[in-house]
């Protein structure tokens, strides 16, 4: 029981890491796959989190009153890179406007017989 | 007085879950989505409402109690115009609603 | 008491979740992700109780404010077919 | 039992383990449907109940950014990408078991992996004993911030904060330069609009934004004062520069939605815009550059000021803002090049 209470979040984060790892390569919508990218985002910033809990703390904000805080570097380190993530997903979705004004489809394998061509 | 106080925040608590409950139930239950835009809009400000004053009788005269009014603020504004604009945009779309005559 | 209403909230959110999962028109699941966002402020506010931490209500403001512009892009995409399109001209 | 039911840290485990199982459940929505739309409103869903995890793994920073980008920005960023592109999926796409058996695969080794792993939770895991007890325990007197979070990334980490900043700076640029359109196509796509399109548009919003119209007039200006709240109390609360930039920037988006691009585009001119997404980033590098010329090192605060902890506030004042603008201007500027391009 402590054993499955113990790695439950581990192996949540593994099982939408898959999930959206299925997303990115069974996939051949453009789009599709970014979605799958940020599901398996999300999936990572979960596993540092879930590291950074300590059992009975709190926040780590200073308070009175409390004394376990949780661990705030991978915070820190979540933090921006969720921003940087809608960053660089703005950047891959621009990509696929992009794709999909030159080929008119967003469908990769479309994209590949447009580009063997005849 | 502050068991008096406690008691009304539990039954503001109390009552406001009920309210979310049945709107959920309602959104989930009712036969098409204008009736469904009831469970969901109208018990959804009434239950977030009393869950909130629950909070705000908790807090005391804080600065927590001066947010929690915003937020109440805030979803009494927000939720009517949200559930209205969806409304609307169903309608605009011709999404017709169920009548008697065609319910199964 | 705060884990009666905590419960409460989490039934809530689960019955909405069937609902945008079930659809079955746009707008229903639109309504469900609206009421879904709704019940995540009430959550995370007694969230904050629970945890004797209230002082971060913070969190539940900002999200009364994006859920709302969510609704309203959602909205938009669907009425219009658009995210930006053009209105202001009309009104001139 | 009932010392079951009154432990708090194990009720909210319990919310977590809920929550967590949600998530999958929605995930796997998000992939099995095959309209991008619906599918772009689960991952709404989806945002949302991260956002509540973070809260209950005590990651309240996490948890406001995630609810400030997910629900509004992302949305909008991939409801706008769909109506450049196509709404739905090509339907004859079916289920691959080449890419099931890597997954599984690659998933099993992975949980495999977990066995050895620290349990959730453990205090004695080898994360907590390296560089997090002395930001635990020496951050609020060296740096004077009670938030913790903030004197890390302000501060400890500042050099690592650049980084992301300049990744966002970059990325800024690039939607830029790949949404920009050339002086030959942008005449053609400012030939003005047929009457027929402007009637029709315009009889649509007449009809029914009033409410709207009014509710935003309303709502615009708060939002803007709460992103301007978030960014200059990050150092007591839950915020800082990433949480308030993307919240200001909300509040054009949603002018922007309200009143269409051309208005929010005479409000902020585009050209302008981009100034700022290399303002912040100038304004975060003249920050070190000052530090530097007072004696210190590059992002030492400490020189800022006479007293350590008063150039400290100094210090993660300025990174902040410079942060705040660079994110601000960079998300709008990407909302206007998404939102202001016609269909091809």
């Amino acid at each position: 029981m402590s054993q499955i209470l113990g790695l439950y979040n581990y192996w949540i984060v593994i099982l939408l890491m898959m999930a959206g790892f299925y997303n990115v390569i069974a996939r051949g919508n453009l789009i599709k796959k970014l979605i799958g990218l940020n599901i398996f985002q999300t999936s990572v910033f979960l596993l540092y989190i879930s590291m950074g809990k300590v059992e009975g703390g709190t926040a780590p904000i200073v308070a009175e009153g409390m004394a376990t805080y949780s661990n705030p570097l991978p915070h820190v380190l979540i933090l921006t890179a969720i921003v940087v993530g809608i960053a660089t997903t703005s950047v891959g979705l621009s990509l696929v406007i992009r794709i999909r004004e030159a080929y008119d489809t967003i469908e990769e394998d479309e994209i590949q017989q447009l580009d063997e061509g005849p | 007085m502050d068991t008096f106080i406690h008691l009304a925040s539990w039954l503001c608590l109390l009552l406001g879950c009920c309210f979310c409950m049945i709107g959920g139930v309602g959104l989930l239950r009712l036969p098409d989505f204008y009736s469904r835009i009831h469970g969901g809009g109208v018990t959804d400000t009434l239950g977030a409402g009393l869950v909130i004053t629950g909070l705000m009788l908790q807090g005391g005269l804080t600065l927590t109690t001066a947010k929690l009014a915003m937020i109440l603020l805030f979803l009494l504004l927000t939720s009517p115009v949200a559930t209205h604009a969806i409304a609307r945009a169903a309608q605009h779309s011709g999404l017709k609603p169920q009548v008697a005559d065609d319910a199964a | 008491m705060f884990i009666a209403a905590m419960l409460g909230v989490l039934a809530t959110m689960l019955l909405a979740l069937v609902r945008a999962l079930k659809g079955p028109t746009v707008y229903d699941r639109v309504l469900a992700v609206n009421m879904f966002g709704t019940k995540t402020v009430l959550l995370l506010a007694v969230i904050g109780f629970l945890t004797g931490r209230p002082d971060f209500l913070d969190l539940s403001l900002v999200y009364v404010l994006i859920n709302f512009i969510g609704t309203i892009a959602i909205l938009k995409f669907v009425e219009f077919g658009s995210i930006g399109s053009n209105e202001e001209e009309a009104r001139a | 039992m009932s010392n079951f039911i009154s432990d708090i840290s194990l009720q909210i485990d319990l919310v977590d383990i809920v929550l967590l199982t949600i998530l999958v459940v929605v995930a796997v929505a998000v992939i099995r449907v095959r309209d991008l739309f619906e599918a772009v409103v689960l991952l709404g869903i989806f945002s949302l109940l991260s956002a509540c995890i973070f809260t209950t793994l005590d990651a309240v920073d996490v948890a406001f950014t995630e609810a400030a980008v997910g629900a509004g920005i992302s949305t909008v960023l991939f409801l706008a990408t769909l109506t450049l592109t196509a709404r739905k999926e090509k339907a004859q796409y079916s289920h691959s078991w080449s890419g099931f058996i890597v997954c599984t695969l690659t998933g099993g080794a992975l949980i495999y992996g977990t066995l050895d792993m620290p349990h959730f939770g453990d205090p004695d895991a080898p994360i907590h004993q390296h560089v997090a007890p002395r930001y635990i325990v020496d951050s609020p007197e060296e740096i004077g911030v009670p938030n913790m979070v903030t004197s890390v990334l302000a501060s400890y980490r500042g050099y690592d904060t650049l980084g992301e900043t300049t990744v966002i700076f970059t990325a800024g640029l690039t939607v830029l330069l790949l949404l920009r359109r050339d002086r030959r196509s942008r005449d053609r796509s400012a030939s003005p609009p047929t009457a027929e399109t402007t009637d029709r548009r315009g009889s649509h919003v007449m009809r029914h934004a009033m409410v709207l119209r009014v509710m935003s007039k309303l709502f615009i200006p708060l939002i803007l004062l709460f992103a301007l709240y978030v960014q200059f109390h990050g150092d007591f609360g839950p915020g800082g520069g990433f949480q308030a930039g993307v919240i200001f920037a909300a509040a054009f988006v949603l002018y922007a939605l309200i009143y269409g691009v051309e208005a929010a585009q005479r409000v902020a001119p585009p050209a302008r815009v981009q100034v700022f997404v290399a303002l912040g980033l100038l304004l975060y590098i003249g920050t070190g550059l000052a530090s530097l010329f007072a004696g210190g090192n590059f992002l030492e605060y400490k020189v800022l000021a006479h007293e350590a902890s008063h150039g400290e506030h100094i210090g993660i004042l300025f990174i902040e803002l410079g942060v705040g603008i660079t994110v601000a201007a960079a998300i709008i500027n990407t909302f206007f090049y998404f939102a202001g391009r016609g269909r091809a």
